[in-house]
């Protein structure tokens, strides 16, 4: 809804991006087509859905329109914020699905960027942004849940290399994954979080296997990853040795902020008036009515809200600690809606295929990954409210 | 469309209505009043007019400063946190944006006294209990040039104090909207031992004779013309009671930040915390609602209903969750009457059921949502 | 519901008591009435409401059935539990009013009974039967709230007196009660929980004055006690000085024991589903309805775990811990019933009269008074869960 | 009335019950027939008919043990708590009530069969996605001295399996209920793959021919019959819901019990606790309306409906909130399919549908009790 006034130069910028999306996106790309099928996640292991897909990718990727405000030299375009904006309105206006997605650009390229040496912007950023390495994340070990910092993988040091052994998981497409950013145990005897270092690793190493998870909802992109006497070479730490655990922070509030500016916290799929609309017993049951009126303002408030932090983002200030809030209230509302969308398909919405089913079960995750809506309410509860412990 | 953070300009304002308020306003002056067996507060009213506040939506050329329902929000929201009691959100956000949809010399006359707060104003709207401005059995007949006014309004708030009042009656041609002195023969008002203190009245109509200028618009026209007042109105009381609930948050997590209990800061336990965070966001997602519909009556008025229902529902439903936790994590000292927490649980009530509760706004809802 | 197979005395004994009641029962106090108004408080400050009041304490003071299990000895009927049982029942059938409620026969009488000595016992405990002595309960302090060990007021060792200066609150009635049980603290320098002691005190001793509290939801029987130098015998102490916790803790659970015996947990008043029947939108708003079939479905199962506790009781099964869950959900649910009923009520609930008002913001105490909802909560936690902590 | 405990009787067969399931019928066992791709169990349900418990509630006349519906409870709570597959609900509880309505050689014979394990049943109810028994747009058309059936029936539990299927279906005398073979001819199953893995089917009618003999009483008598089977499955349902509801809190507590983070219990969490005793009290709640309604059918079933209902509302919302809590507090592991909490979730979705879900039964109650 939110639009600024456009310097001159702003307009100039934006009538060329039209130019260029409408010369360079190809029709099957302009499809508005959204979800996890319409994703290009690049990388060795991509195979694309049709050629257009390809030429959409390496058009974008040869102007940097991948990663449109990384420098130049590193693969992107060196977009300004507000003309990184018009970017991403003009492809919207169009329909353009995005050229390429992937945990290397959501993550840990802005890692790279503000952490990594020269030598592994240059050696790691430009295949990112030509899709051409497919990373995966390996935070979370089993046993350690919220507690991050509980790091028990263990790297040993072997002079010019390190030895790993250990176990992550919820490593999310590790089986089809390039490379892997990893927070790895590099000093037992230092303090939890002052003996964690941020490591790359190369998925083909000998010792790395990987075991795809199956939740409740069915399958899914997590895995566990095993690693057993895998050698990793030291300058493949990003940042300082031991001293990871900044690098995890600034990540993880990067992630939280990127929520806040519109991923997908809301969840998406039918809206819950519409289920209700078309449900035998929208009209009839109090009770499911009811509720669905409540989530259904809830989901409107919250949606304000998300705007509002937006145009905040936009104005300059900063979101912060306050995308806690949304990350709680947006995974509770979506469970939430989700199991109203199933009272209301009833016995319809009870098999597997093409039902709400594997949707509902999957939105019980929404309030653990990520930051479990426990923590967040901590989180709000210490730096937002100053509430004391 | 404006962006959903408060400009520059409303910033200025919003401290400016705390420092006014902190000291002609504070809640000990309710406490006064009602101990004092008055249910309204007109010198309080001479000040806020003689700062502007009555004229925030009267045209400029009616003497207004006409800054909009997003700055009539701010002061409400202000408003709302002290407990402020004043004909505000009847007199100068919702007799104003109806008188202003007519541009003749007596209602310019009459906007330009609203704003120097020499004339208030009172909605008689509701015959039954629950909100339901369509549901009029209130008659309007025609009687030589004027009309003849039969029935009874309830819950009219300002109903005692206010000069006049604006009131719907059904006649042969349709809903018909009156503009009426109080002070009219055959008019009486039954005044309401309010939980909030405040006032409020049952008005009798009992042959009443108005002449024909009293009759605002076309005849049939009556709702249509309502409308927006109506609106504006819900939109500035979602603005208040979410100062309201803004504020029994605060005092609530300053509490909670103070007391002890078995040697321990209630504040550290984790019970409350989450309790408390989770209120802190309910109140986050009901201040985007309500500058949301500041935003929207201020840019596109006629497209406002939805908005503004979503704020009055989220508002209302906040206020009370933030009271009762209020109450709740006070213990005994939130039950005392000597402890202001309780006014602002009476005032959550009053506001949830004024001008359409809860449950009206969440049909509104669902009726704009297509279920 | 429930009705049990009586033996042959226990029918003799139910015909006895009901040739009794027919005789002795005004017929004034046979209207069924309830509430504050019917109850009989006795004491020196009370007036009766009519003859027939009077006439009807006297009679069943004179056969102990003030007191029905009480030994006879200090003014009881000494009736075993079923015979207690058939007196209740037959009083019911015939819609007599209790003759006589007071904190002397539900709260110290109790006390007196286990930790009194036999001179206490024949001092006080034959008056409270008459209704002679009115009793009040002297155990918070302000800013004490949960944690009721925390015992301020101060008793003073004078030999064979002591000297308590300090301020009880939430004393209810203190202005019109003739003596007081109080926690006073009599060794400030041991633990929290053993320098207490349970005191009686005349209220007309010198030094002892009473300030009445406004509540929220209008004037209460709740009191302010101050105490400026109030000599107070020492043989007023009941069971062991310092020891006082121990009378007070078997006080409490006596206390939600008799909760879980069909107290008033469930609050009292007009049914949720009448007053939606009644109200203009009860049919056509689905939250108010949807949250109302909520209400009433809770309040079934509510109404069932007391009966379902009541049979366990008489089953010999105590109840113990679980008395704590009914006074959670009870007293949230009667939190949240008054709020439908003022929801439906709508503008006609909002002024203060003949109006659920007074009622639903009395309510808000219920979850506060005789031990917090979160102290409930932590109790079921610790002790029916074995939570850690 | 029998009081709201558990008599000794009771307790012995919960303890029976629960030692026999251990055994039997551990969660693994759902597990291995879900991974072997089977959505039934016949060689558990002959290892339970001839523990006794399809004859739980089958006259003595007809060789069953006649124990009752609370007995029946005991047996569904346990089998709740487990997770059991089996036919016991449709044939053991609702066909046996259904069928013990009659006193003829034929109908004793069936009952006889159901409790040696010999003979299955299923119910075809609903045609919407619904729970709506009374609305029935299947036809039974007069053919001879039998019918001609013609219709769709939906979400029929043990619909492939059961060798039986009674079904209600309207004539031109009114609704009428049959009892006729799964493999009549022109009766086809469609299997649904359910999410809690086990037998349910769509039935469809094509043109099946009955003999008279399948109509069961009066023609129009249909709905009267079925009622009190209904009013049945509905209660052991709720048994077996609160028995979930119980065993995925007891998971969920041990875990609190076990599981550290930052290096603490997480069940000395506050907040933890604080979720874990409320819904413990929930579960205490629900445990006393399943009580109450198996006395009551026990008793004077013509007047069951309310604490049916009551038992079946509370026992499907506790569940929920049981799973819900139980995935939330696992945390990732409560997601993965290896640990048993989603097989808990997933039935505790499916017993909520079925028999009619919390919005229906609280309609019935809100009927029943005048509003």
């Amino acid at each position: 809804m939110a639009e600024v006034d456009e310097g001159r130069d702003l307009v100039a910028f934006r009538s060329g991006i039209r130019d260029w999306l409408e010369a360079n996106c190809p029709s099957e790309m302009r499809d508005g087509a959204g979800g996890e099928e319409a994703i290009c996640w690049g990388g060795t292991t991509w195979v694309f859905t049709c050629e257009a897909q390809k030429i959409w990718l390496e058009r974008c990727a040869e102007v940097g329109y991948t990663v449109p405000t990384w420098p130049k030299a590193y693969g992107g375009a060196g977009l300004s914020r507000d003309e990184d904006k018009i970017l991403k309105e003009e492809m919207q206006a169009l329909g353009a699905r995005s050229p390429l997605d992937s945990f290397g650009i959501w993550m840990l390229g802005p890692a790279l960027l503000k952490f990594g040496s020269e030598e592994q912007k240059l050696q790691f950023l430009p295949p990112i942004a030509r899709g051409e390495i497919r990373w995966c994340q390996g935070y979370s070990e089993p046993g350690a849940g919220s507690d991050l910092a509980g790091v028990q993988t263990h790297a040993a040091d072997q002079g010019d290399s390190w030895l790993v052994n250990g176990q992550k998981i919820w490593t999310s497409y590790a089986d089809r994954a390039d490379w892997i950013f990893a927070l790895l145990r590099t000093d037992r005897e230092a303090k939890k979080h002052l003996g964690i270092s941020f490591v790359l690793m190369d998925m083909r190493s000998k010792g790395i296997t990987t075991r795809p998870i199956r939740l409740i909802s069915g399958a899914s992109p997590f895995c566990e990853t095993f690693f057993e006497d895998v050698e990793v070479p030291k300058h493949q730490v990003v940042g300082t040795i031991n001293r990871g655990w900044d690098v995890a922070k600034y990540l993880l509030t990067h992630e939280r902020e990127m929520i806040s500016n519109g991923g997908n916290v809301m969840g998406s799929g039918r809206a819950l008036g519409a289920v209700l609309a078309e449900a035998e017993t929208g009209q009839s049951d109090p009770v499911l009515r009811g509720e669905a009126m409540r989530a259904e303002i809830d989901s409107l408030a919250l949606e304000m809200t998300l705007e509002r932090y937006k145009d905040q983002a936009e104005g300059g200030q900063g979101v912060g600690d306050a995308s806690a809030m949304l990350k709680y209230m947006g995974t509770e509302l979506n469970k939430k809606r989700l199991e109203l969308i199933m009272a209301a398909d009833g016995a319809a919405a009870l098999t597997w295929g093409e039902t709400p089913a594997s949707s509902w079960l999957r939105t019980k995750a929404n309030s653990i990954e990520g930051g479990t809506s426990e923590v967040m309410l901590s989180i709000i509860s210490r730096r937002i409210l100053n509430l004391p412990g | 469309m404006a962006k959903l953070i408060q400009t520059e300009e409303e910033n200025l304002l919003a401290e400016a209505a705390k420092g006014f308020l902190s000291k002609s306003s504070p809640v000990s002056r309710l406490r006064e009043m009602r101990d004092g067996g008055k249910s309204s507060d007109p010198d309080l009213w001479q000040e806020m007019a003689a700062a502007g506040w009555a004229g925030v939506l009267v045209p400029e050329a009616a003497d207004g400063s006409d800054m909009g329902h997003a700055a009539a929000h701010v002061l409400a929201r202000a408003m709302g946190r002290n407990l402020t009691v004043s004909p505000f959100l009847s007199t100068a956000v919702m007799a104003a944006t109806l008188l202003r949809q007519f541009d003749d010399p007596a209602t310019r006359q009459k906007l330009s006294q609203i704003s120097a707060g020499g004339l208030t104003y009172a909605f008689a709207l509701d015959e039954g209990a629950k909100f339901a401005p369509q549901s009029v059995e209130m008659t309007a007949e025609k009687r030589g040039n004027g009309y003849l006014l039969n029935g009874k309004k309830r819950f009219v708030v300002d109903g005692c104090e206010a000069d006049r009042i604006l009131v719907l009656a059904k006649s042969e041609e349709g809903l018909c909207l009156f503009d009426l002195a109080n002070s009219n023969k055959g008019l009486t008002q039954d005044p309401l031992d309010m939980i909030d203190s405040r006032d409020a009245a049952d008005l009798v109509f009992d042959d009443v004779e108005v002449s024909g200028e009293a009759l605002l618009g076309e005849p049939g026209a009556g709702f249509d013309l309502l409308k927006p007042a109506l609106e504006a109105g819900q939109a500035a009381l979602a603005a208040e009671t979410a100062g309201l609930a803004e504020a029994a948050f605060a005092m609530t997590t300053d509490y909670l930040k103070e007391r002890k209990q078995f040697g321990i800061t209630i504040g550290s336990f984790q019970a409350l915390q989450h309790r408390a965070a989770h209120l802190c966001c309910e109140i986050e997602l009901t201040q985007s609602a309500v500058l949301n519909a500041g935003r929207i009556l201020d840019q596109s008025p006629n497209d406002a209903g939805l908005a503004v229902s979503v704020a009055k529902a989220r508002a209302t439903d906040t206020a009370q969750k933030s009271v009762q936790e209020g109450v709740q994590m006070h213990g005994g000292i939130g039950m005392t009457d000597a402890f202001d927490m309780g006014f602002y649980m009476k005032r959550a009530r009053v506001a949830a059921e004024w001008l359409g509760d809860y449950g009206y706004h969440a049909g509104q809802v669902a009726k704009l949502r297509g279920f």
